[in-house]
C-alpha cells in the first residue's frame, strides 16, 4: 500500500463522488461544486501518478496546472450562467 | 508506507473525502460553499505533500481563492436561497462502489510503471531557456497546450460577456475593509511579481502570479480604489488579449521566419519565454478580475 | 509555413484582432474562412503530391513534443470546416433573422473554427483534452447568444461537456500512467489489451460519447441546438459534434488493440442502430421545428457510430470511407436544414411544425432547401448521403451473416424518411392568410439552399470521390 | 541549528496545538456567534504564533525565518479583519439600526 496507491484511491473516490453529486442533485451551485470535486479527483490521480519518478514528473505537473486554469475559467462561466439563469426576469430586451 | 507518514496521509485522505461529501450534501448552500473552500485548501496541502509545489501554489490561489470568491459572488448576486430544501435523491450506492473497484484495480499496477518523459525533460532542460522543469514543459516543450489554455480563459470571459450578468452594484465598503485592502494590494503585487520572476528557476510562473494579482485586483475593485474596468476601454482589452496575442504572434513568426511552429530560435528562448510569461500574467490577472467582479455595464460592448 | 498551419492560424489571428479593435463586421470572418479554405485546399494538394507530414511543435523529438499530423483526411476536414464556416457566415451576415448581427458571434465563430482546425491536426491525447474543452466553452458562449431563454440549455450543455472532458482526462491519465507516452501515434504500437487499458478506453469512450451526444448520452443536445441562434445551431450540428467523433474514431481505429476493437465493435453498432431508431422516433413526435432537426442530428450520428462499430468488428477499409462520407454529407445537409428551419421559423414567426402549413407558398426556397437536405439525410440518390449509404451497405450485403445490420440501416432510413416527409407533406397544404408582419428575405433563403446544392454536388463527383478516398491511407 | 534548540521547539509547538484545540472546542461549545468568533480568533492567533515560534527554532536559515514571520503577521491581520467583518455582518442581519446603511442585508 504505497503512498501513490493511497492517493490514487482517494483521487478515484473524489472523482466518483463528483460524478455521483452531478447525477444526484438539482441545485445549480451544487452541480458546479460537483464538477470541481470531480476535476480535483482527476488531478489527484494525475499527481499521484507523477510521484513514480524521483523528481516528481514535471510533465504531469504542467498538465495539472493547465487543467486547473481550464477548470477555474469553466467554473466562472458556469457560475455566471447559473446566476443569470436563475434571474429569468433579467431585462434582456437588448 | 514509511512509519510516521501513514498517520498524516490517512487523516488528510479522510479529511478530503469528508469535506467533499459535506460540500455535496450540506444542508445549506452557504455551508456547501464554505466546505468547498476548505476542501480547496486541503487539496493545496495534498499537492505540497505529494511534492508538487507549483500545484500547491496554483491550487491555493486558483482553487480556494478565485473559485471561492466566484461562488460567494454568485450566492450574493443571484440572491439564491441559502437554505437548500431538496435533499439529493439517493441513487443506489452500488454503481459507484462497482465503478470504484473497477477503477482501483485498473490503477493498481500503475505506481510501478515508469515513463521516459521526465528523463527526457531533464536532458533537454539546459537548452529550453529556463531551469525549472515545470516552466520548461509549460512554456517550451508543450507551449501549444499553454497557448490553447490561455485562449480558454479568454473564451470564458467572452462567454460571460454574453450573459449580461445581474447588475448587483458593488456595496459601499467599510473603513476597516478600505484600510485592509490598501495594505493587501501592494503586498499582492510584490508577491505576484516575485512568483512571476522566480518561475524560471523555482516553483511559480505565469498562472500562479496572474491569480495572485487578480486577487489583489478584486480586493481593490471591491473597496472602490480601482475604477470599474470596462471592456470599451482599449487598455483593458489590450491587457485581456495580451497573452494570446503575443503567443500567437510568436507562433506565427517562428513558423514563418524561424524553423517551425513555436520553435524558439536557439539563443533567445529565455527572453521569449519571459515575454510570454509577462503577457500571460497580465492577461490572466485582468481576465480573472473581470470574471469575478466584471459588472453589467463594464462587460457590455 | 505549412499551408495547414496557415489554415489554422488565419481564424485564430482574425478573432484576436477583431476583439482588439472591437469590430463586429461580418466581412472579417468571411474573409478569414475563405483564406482558410484556400490554405486547406493547398494543404490537401501538398499532401496528395508528397504524402502526409508530421510536424513536431517546438522542434523537440517525438515523445516530448506535441505533434501535428497533416494527412489527406485532416486536410479534407480542414477544408470542410472552412467551407461550412464560410456558408454559415454568409447566411449570418445576410439574414435579418439570425439574431447574430450585432453580437460577438463573429470572433467566437473564428475561435470555433481555429479550435476545430487544431483538433483535426493534433495527435496528442492531452492536447485533445484542452481543445475539446475550448470547443465546449466556445459552443456554450455561442449558444448563450440567444438570450436568457437559452441559458438553461447552455448551462446543462456546459456541465455535461465538463463532466465528459473529465471522464476523458481520467482515461488519458490512466493511459499515461500505464505507458508513459501522451502521443497517440506512439501509443498505437504500445497498447496491450490488459485491464488498465480496457478501463481507460472505456472511460475515454464514455466521455467522448457524452461530448458527441451519441446515443444514449444525447439528452443535452436537442435543447441546446434548438435554443441557439440559427447560424449557431447550424455550426454546432454540422461541426462541433464531429470533433469528439474524430477523436473516438482515431483512438479506436488507429490506437486501440485489434481484439479490444473487435469486442467493442458490436456494442457501438448496436448503439448506432438504437440512435437511429429512438432519435428518429423522437424527431417524429416533437412539435417544434428546430428540435426536430436537432433530434435528426442525434439520429444521423447513429450512422457514423454504426460504420465505426462495423469497421472495428470486421476491419473492412471501405467503412472508413463510409464514415467520413457520412460526416461530410451530414455536415452540409444539416447546415442547410438548420438554416432553412431557422429562416422559416423566424419568417413565419412560430416555433411549431404546424406553422409550416403551406410553407411551399409562403417560404418556397427555404422549404426547397429543407427538402433537398432532408433527401440527403434519408439517402435519396442524387446526394452525398446516398453515396455514404451506398459505401456502407456494400460490405453489409456481402456476407449473409451481416444482413441483420442492413436491417438496422433500413429501420434508420425509414425513421429519417418519416420525420422529413412529416414536414414536407405539411408544407404542401393550403397556406393560412399571411401574418401582418410577414416579409420574407429571399436572398437569405437562397443562401440556406447553397449547402444543400453542394450536397447534391457531392453526388456528381461520386465515383471519383469514393475511389480517391478509398486510396487514401487512414 | 543545534539539536537542543530542536528539542526545545517541542514546547511551543505543543502549546500551539493545545490552543488550536481550545479554539475549536470553543467554536463548538459557545452559544452565539460573537463568542464563537471570539474563541476562534483569540485561540487561533495565539496558537499560530506559538507554532510559528516553534518552527522558527527549527528553521535552517534566516530567510526562512523572515518568511515565517511575514506569514504570521499576515495571518494575524487577516484573522482580526475577518472576525470584525463577520461580527459586523452578523450584527446587520440581527439588528440593522436605522442610521447605518445596511451593507449586505438584502430583504
Amino acid at each position: 500500500m504505497s503512498t501513490t496507491l493511497f492517493y490514487l484511491a482517494i483521487g478515484i473516490g473524489l472523482w466518483l463522488m463528483g460524478l455521483h453529486g452531478l447525477l444526484a442533485t438539482r441545485q445549480s451551485i451544487i452541480l458546479v461544486l460537483a464538477i470541481n470535486i470531480m476535476s480535483s479527483g482527476t488531478f489527484m490521480v494525475m499527481v499521484a501518478l507523477a510521484t513514480h519518478s524521483d523528481p516528481v514528473d514535471p510533465v504531469l505537473q504542467a498538465l495539472v496546472v493547465t487543467g486547473l486554469v481550464v477548470a477555474v475559467s469553466a467554473t466562472a462561466l458556469a457560475l455566471r450562467l447559473a446566476a443569470s439563469r436563475r434571474r429569468r426576469t433579467e431585462d434582456d430586451a437588448t | 508506507m514509511p512509519d510516521a507518514e501513514w498517520l498524516f496521509d490517512g487523516t488528510l485522505g479522510i479529511l478530503l473525502l469528508v469535506l467533499a461529501g459535506a460540500a455535496l450534501h450540506a444542508r445549506s448552500l452557504y455551508a456547501a460553499v464554505v466546505m468547498f473552500i476548505a476542501l480547496g485548501l486541503m487539496l493545496a496541502l495534498t499537492w505540497a505533500r505529494l511534492g508538487a509545489p507549483d500545484l500547491a501554489l496554483a491550487e491555493a490561489a486558483i482553487g480556494a481563492g478565485v473559485t471561492g470568491a466566484l461562488l460567494f459572488s454568485t450566492l450574493y448576486k443571484a440572491g439564491m436561497d441559502r437554505h437548500k430544501r431538496a435533499t439529493p435523491n439517493r441513487i443506489a450506492l452500488l454503481l459507484p462502489g462497482l465503478a470504484f473497484l473497477l477503477l482501483l484495480t485498473a490503477a493498481w499496477p500503475l505506481p510501478e510503471m515508469h515513463s521516459p518523459l521526465p528523463d527526457q525533460v531533464m536532458a533537454h532542460l539546459k537548452d529550453s531557456g529556463v531551469s525549472h522543469p515545470v516552466t520548461a514543459v509549460l512554456l517550451n516543450f508543450r507551449a501549444w497546450d499553454t497557448l490553447l489554455e490561455v485562449s480558454v480563459v479568454l473564451i470564458a470571459l467572452l462567454g460571460v460577456r454574453q450573459l449580461y450578468p445581474s447588475h448587483g452594484e458593488v456595496p459601499t465598503p467599510w473603513p476597516l475593509m478600505l484600510a485592509w485592502g490598501r495594505l493587501l494590494a501592494p503586498l499582492t503585487v510584490i508577491v505576484g511579481g516575485y512568483l512571476l520572476w522566480r518561475g524560471t528557476d523555482a516553483p511559480g510562473g505565469a498562472f500562479q502570479a496572474g491569480t495572485v494579482l487578480a486577487a489583489g485586483g478584486v480586493a481593490l475593485r471591491l473597496i472602490g480604489v480601482l475604477p470599474p474596468l470596462g471592456w470599451h476601454q482599449w487598455p483593458v482589452r489590450l491587457l485581456v488579449l495580451a497573452g494570446v496575442l503575443v503567443f500567437v504572434a510568436v507562433a506565427a513568426l517562428t513558423a514563418w521566419l524561424g524553423q517551425g511552429w513555436l520553435h524558439y530560435p536557439t539563443g533567445s528562448s529565455k527572453v521569449l519565454i519571459l515575454l510570454i510569461e509577462l503577457m500571460a500574467t497580465a492577461s490572466i490577472a485582468t481576465t480573472l478580475t473581470l470574471l469575478v467582479v466584471g459588472e453589467k455595464r463594464e462587460l457590455r460592448p | 509555413m505549412n499551408p495547414a498551419l496557415l489554415s489554422l492560424l488565419t481564424p485564430l489571428a482574425t478573432a484576436i484582432l477583431m476583439l482588439l479593435c472591437r469590430s463586429r463586421a461580418a466581412v472579417w470572418t468571411i474573409a478569414a474562412s475563405l483564406l482558410s479554405l484556400v490554405a486547406a485546399i493547398a494543404a490537401l494538394y501538398q499532401v496528395t503530391t508528397d504524402g502526409s507530414q508530421l510536424i513536431h511543435l517546438g522542434g523537440w523529438e517525438s515523445p516530448l513534443a506535441i505533434r501535428f499530423r497533416v494527412t489527406a483526411l485532416s486536410a479534407l476536414l480542414l477544408a470542410f470546416t472552412a467551407l461550412i464556416h464560410l456558408l454559415v457566415g454568409l447566411y449570418a451576415a445576410r439574414s435579418r433573422h439570425s439574431q447574430t448581427r450585432n453580437t460577438d458571434y463573429w470572433p467566437l465563430s473564428c475561435f470555433l473554427h481555429a479550435s476545430l482546425a487544431s483538433l483535426w491536426l493534433s495527435t496528442d491525447l492531452f492536447n485533445w483534452y484542452v481543445i475539446l474543452e475550448l470547443l465546449g466553452l466556445t459552443a456554450v458562449a455561442l449558444v448563450s447568444l440567444a438570450g436568457t431563454k437559452a441559458h438553461r440549455a447552455a448551462f446543462n450543455y456546459l456541465l455535461l461537456s465538463l463532466a465528459a472532458s473529465l471522464c476523458y482526462l481520467l482515461g488519458v491519465a490512466l493511459l499515461y500512467g500505464r505507458y508513459g507516452v501522451l502521443d497517440s501515434l506512439l501509443l498505437a504500437d504500445m497498447l496491450e489489451a490488459d485491464h488498465t487499458t480496457r478501463t481507460a478506453l472505456l472511460v475515454i469512450t464514455l466521455g467522448l460519447m457524452l461530448k458527441a451526444a451519441l446515443w444514449p448520452l444525447h439528452l443535452w443536445l436537442p435543447p441546446a441546438h434548438a435554443g441557439a441562434p440559427t447560424a449557431v445551431s447550424a455550426l454546432l450540428s454540422a461541426l462541433v459534434v464531429k470533433g469528439p467523433l474524430f477523436v473516438l474514431w482515431m483512438l479506436w481505429s488507429q490506437v486501440a488493440p485489434v481484439e479490444l476493437g473487435r469486442q467493442a465493435g458490436p456494442a457501438m453498432a448496436a448503439a448506432g442502430v438504437a440512435a437511429l431508431v429512438s432519435a428518429g422516433w423522437s424527431a417524429c413526435r416533437t412539435p417544434h421545428i428546430k428540435t426536430l432537426v436537432a433530434y435528426s442530428t442525434v439520429a444521423q450520428l447513429g450512422y457514423a457510430l454504426l460504420a465505426l462499430g462495423m469497421l472495428l468488428r470486421w476491419g473492412v477499409r471501405e467503412l472508413h470511407v463510409a464514415l467520413w462520407l457520412f460526416v461530410f454529407a451530414h455536415g452540409l445537409a444539416k447546415a442547410s436544414m438548420f438554416l432553412a428551419a431557422g429562416e422559416m421559423q423566424s419568417t413565419l414567426g412560430s416555433k411549431k411544425v404546424s406553422a409550416l402549413r403551406g410553407a411551399t407558398q409562403t417560404v418556397p426556397v427555404a422549404m426547397f432547401a429543407f427538402a433537398v437536405a432532408g433527401g440527403s439525410l434519408i439517402g435519396l440518390p442524387p446526394s452525398g448521403g446516398f453515396l455514404a449509404k451506398w459505401v456502407l451497405l456494400q460490405p453489409l450485403l456481402l456476407e449473409p451473416s451481416h444482413w441483420p445490420w442492413a436491417l438496422g440501416v433500413l429501420l434508420g432510413t425509414l425513421a429519417s424518411a418519416a420525420y422529413v416527409f412529416r414536414v414536407i407533406a405539411l408544407s404542401f397544404d393550403r397556406a393560412p392568410p399571411p401574418r401582418p408582419d410577414y416579409n420574407p428575405d429571399p436572398v437569405a433563403q437562397w443562401l440556406t439552399l447553397l449547402p444543400a446544392l453542394l450536397v447534391w454536388g457531392m453526388a456528381l463527383g461520386g465515383e471519383t470521390l469514393i475511389l480517391w478516398m478509398s486510396g487514401v491511407a487512414y | 541549528m543545534t539539536d537542543w534548540l530542536a528539542l526545545l521547539s517541542w514546547v511551543p509547538l505543543l502549546a500551539g496545538a493545545f490552543f488550536f484545540l481550545a479554539g475549536t472546542v470553543g467554536l463548538l461549545r459557545f452559544p452565539d456567534i460573537y463568542s464563537r468568533l471570539h474563541a476562534i480568533t483569540k485561540a487561533d492567533t495565539l496558537g499560530l504564533g506559538l507554532v510559528t515560534l516553534g518552527l522558527i527554532m527549527r528553521a535552517e536559515n534566516w530567510q526562512a525565518v523572515a518568511v515565517m514571520v511575514l506569514i504570521w503577521l499576515l495571518m494575524m491581520g487577516s484573522g482580526a479583519t475577518t472576525c470584525q467583518l463577520l461580527a459586523r455582518y452578523q450584527q446587520d442581519l440581527e439588528a440593522p439600526d436605522a442610521d447605518k446603511e445596511p451593507v449586505h442585508a438584502r430583504r
